[in-house]
């Protein structure tokens, strides 16, 4: 199954690539073994995501889903970028073929654990899901990522 | 915008000799087994292409089954040749951690039903010798299954060699030989093969039709049963039309095909050179003996389908591994067996030539490929590392 | 001379549609698992294909997965329920007498591997009933496997109230549609199919293409390992370009069925009805439900092939028997199957009428066929021998 | 394999057909049952064949034959006519499919029976080969007729 036209014009224009020097909070997912890395850096003002980069190592919907997400919570407050689900990445990029729903879960794991760090750095611990990425990004077979959808 | 195939490992444009085949078979309409005229014409046709697919490989026609593919092949020679086997009380087969999918996921089904099967390293450079083929034999042993040429990193393997040893070791020797045939000389008898199967599409004849060549004498069990169809052993109306597409394309592969060769050769090397010269790549499979188009390189920092789809916006159609593995996640088992570690092997890229192919192609590729590689490690964060790491040991 | 070519049942000149079709997508060279543009258009018009064949049986997409032909198909279909069945410890198989050889060789090889087949008796007229199948299923059955019409007799089998029934105990029900796909509507969700073989050069499709239809839920093992194409049950780089033309031959095939069919079955009728004049012919297979296009008479005192050659000389084209079978000498089980003795059955001939046939190729076949039949009688001892006990018996 | 251009022509236009009302002998070889019954009448002159003629119910492999086989020993003196073998009656048509090879066998016996007739019917008694067609002319599969080219 291809690529949506959505997939391929964040993988040919990802919105919000790079890094922010400065940055509240960053978080890095994902297994170099697996082929896929996200990292997220966010700038938090007044409880706002006032910026949001990624650098990421992967396929073209990990590019994809990396680029949709930093688009979701841009400019949203804190509480409502952690209610981002991959669903929603998936959505908003109209659908992945199933093999690649890993992808957006990626992508949603990497938002929350910048999140975290920046509340680590304010000295709050936040737990996260423990739907873990790397249990279900890696060296899957197909049918595996169906039951994300 | 330039367009490049140079995914032709995966499947090749049908050549004109073979779409102009298909035009003029277009209306042989017969069954080649009905008795009235219209048959009798399908069955001359159909009987041409046999004897002209059989020269190729330097057999009789009568030692070519025709069938809708490589994977329908490999699965017929190898599950045959098991039922074979079982019958003289043998359960052993040997093959290498190369093969395509077509054989290793046939050998793992004969594995479920009690079948042990002796998977050979290959080198750091892609290859087995007959020597290892020679070590694992034992009087359990019933089957060799080794491929010709592999079809990710263009490694050719020493099929004659090990055709002898099976020979004097009284083993069946089956070579998958779907990325060989239309590209390389090949003498079935030569070099002591008893089976080799082949698809058309890979020598720019058409997709879902292949051939599985036995030598006399190897009653193999069908796979698929019916109809009295290629002497008993493959029912199925016979695909007249794709038969002589194909046996024009394979002629047409194997005219001049030293030239050939020595042409998309040269697009090869100059293709790997420059390539190498990027940093941190390396080659996938030794320099020689390889298929003449095949190029296979691991990016570090970078993962193959990104690069690919990059190309891809760029007009160029290449490969991250084997095509038919998308379903996958893993990256490729051929280039694990390599001893490549998982991070560098989600990095490779293929790109395979053919004779349509041409030298403004390779400029073209190398003209765009090093900015691609460029961006995809600005943002990728195994990259950073990397340099990290780098500047940390001076 | 006049052609004419009345073996449809054997197998049809391609459509004007499929072969436009074929030549509309012979560029479309792409491996569809490929990811790039070349790959995705490759996809897509096999997408497209699987889409609207399914539409013409009534299923999903998903639910049809591409063949070569309609022997693999019902290799696949039977042989993968029989594992399904062993796993669930049943080891009984319902079929027919008058199956294609597809089906009952598939079936013997299964009785060698200890399963048990009933294969039911027909009418002297070639029907089994729901009932009959109903009587047969015990609580070892796992698969029902009938067919959909008959490919020497035209037969025509309740399918719709068998499925009924297979449904209702809980067994798999698969037929064999290679006669009636194109020819017949058909619904496979209506009519309680759980399987269904076709193939396209029946219907004026492409040789070397067919299609599975499994229903969802039944995950059917492979016969066909190695890549994951056709959603991993059938392996194989796909056959893009006869799926396009196998496509357009159906649609094309059912538009405008009812009105077609009315036509094909009054030239089958004035043939029937004319033939049957000749002395000591009988029909073989009742007149309804029959395929439109099925003439299939029995000759006393002659032999079927010398008939057919009699006719090829005078440029018709028909059958004796199947075509497939042409391997053996013994006359057709399907004729048989029917109760008729030996010497009889030899005399067997079958003209299959297509959309493409006209009353004049009708007025043609009846203009020649009496005097071939006095011809090959006024030389027959057997001839001889029925006339002197005519006239024994005043 | 189709039929080589002799056997059509042999088929196409028979030699021979018919019957002897006065024959000298008759032979009837074959079976209804497996789909070929020949029947050759000969007619003998100072121990030459002066004329034959046959009748036959089968394929066209088994018309070609009978037609082939009589011209074959027409004019031939008897000792001749009983050396014929099938093998040189299928030479003579330029070969036949492996599955009609025994159509030439019964061409063979066809020929041996009205000999045997002849004899007979002059109170000799003449045992026929006991390579009797009935066994591999029916309903055999392909392999079987291999053996007898
Ligand atoms: C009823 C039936 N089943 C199966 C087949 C086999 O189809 P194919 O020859 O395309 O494999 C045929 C025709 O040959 C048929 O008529
Ligand atoms: C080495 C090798 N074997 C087998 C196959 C399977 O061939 P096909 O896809 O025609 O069934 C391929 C290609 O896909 C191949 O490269």
């Amino acid at each position: 199954m291809p690529y949506s036209e959505e997939v391929m014009e964040h993988f040919k224009n990802p919105r919000n690539v790079g890094k922010i020097e400065d940055a509240d909070g960053i978080g890095e997912v994902g297994n170099a073994k697996c082929g896929d890395i996200m990292k997220m850096y966010i700038k938090v003002k007044d409880n706002i995501i006032t910026d949001v980069k990624f650098n990421t190592y992967g396929c073209a919907s990990a590019i994809a889903t990396s680029s949709m997400a930093t688009e979701l919570i841009k400019g949203k407050p804190i509480e409502e970028a952690l209610k981002l689900t991959n669903k929603a990445v998936v959505e908003a990029l109209n659908g992945l073929p199933p093999v690649k729903i890993h992808c957006s879960v990626l992508a949603e794991e990497a938002i929350k654990a910048a999140i975290a760090d920046y509340y680590r750095r304010k000295g709050i611990d936040m737990k996260l899901d423990d739907c873990a990425s790397c249990e279900i990004g890696c060296c899957h077979k197909k049918s595996a990522g169906d039951d994300h959808q | 915008m330039r367009f490049v195939y140079v995914d032709n490992a995966a499947t090749t444009p049908m050549s004109e000799k073979a779409k102009q085949a298909l035009f003029d078979a277009i209306d042989i309409f017969g069954n080649p087994s009905s008795m009235h005229s219209a048959g009798v014409a399908a069955f001359r046709s159909l009987d041409s292409s046999r004897q002209r697919i059989a020269k190729c490989l330097g057999c009789e026609p009568r030692e070519l089954y025709f069938t809708s593919g490589g994977s329908e092949s490999d699965n017929w020679a190898i599950k045959g040749a098991a039922e074979l086997m079982s019958r003289m009380g043998k359960n052993h087969i040997i093959s290498t951690k190369i093969e395509h999918h077509a054989v290793l996921h046939t050998l793992q089904y004969l594995e479920k039903r009690g079948y042990e099967v002796t998977y050979l390293d290959v080198s750091s450079d892609g290859y087995v010798t007959a020597e290892q083929v020679r070590d694992a034999i034992t009087d359990k042993t019933g089957l060799v299954t080794v491929m010709y040429a592999n079809n990710e990193i263009g490694t050719i393997q020493p099929v004659a060699e090990i055709g002898a040893v099976c020979r004097e070791k009284g083993v069946l020797f089956h070579t998958d030989a779907v990325q060989a045939v239309g590209h390389l000389p090949i003498d079935v008898k030569k070099e002591n093969i008893d089976m080799l199967s082949l698809a058309a599409h890979k020598f720019h004849g058409p997709k879902g039709f292949g051939a599985l060549y036995i030598r006399k004498g190897i009653v193999l069990p069908n796979l698929i049963e019916g109809g009295a169809q290629e002497r008993g052993l493959r029912a199925g109306t016979e695909n007249v039309l794709l038969a002589a597409s194909a046996a024009a394309a394979l002629e047409d592969a194997l005219s001049n095909l030293d030239e050939k060769n020595r042409r998309i050769a040269e697009m090869r090397d100059k293709l790997i050179d420059n390539i190498l010269k990027i940093e941190r790549t390396r080659l996938n499979g030794g320099r020689s003996p390889r298929l003449p188009g095949n190029v296979s390189i691991c990016f570090e920092g970078i993962e193959g389908e990104s690069l690919l789809l990059s190309l891809d916006l760029k007009g160029i159609c290449a490969s991250s591994g084997s095509a038919c593995t998308s379903g996958s996640l893993d990256p490729s088992h051929v280039l694990l067996a390599l001893g490549l570690p998982h991070e560098i092997a989600h990095g490779s890229l293929r790109i395979s030539l053919s004779d349509q192919n041409t030298m403004e192609d390779v400029d073209y590729i190398l003209s765009v490929l090093p900015e691609i590689v460029n961006r995809l490690r600005d943002m990728s964060p195994v990259w950073e590392k990397i340099k990290q790491e780098e500047q940390q040991q001076p």
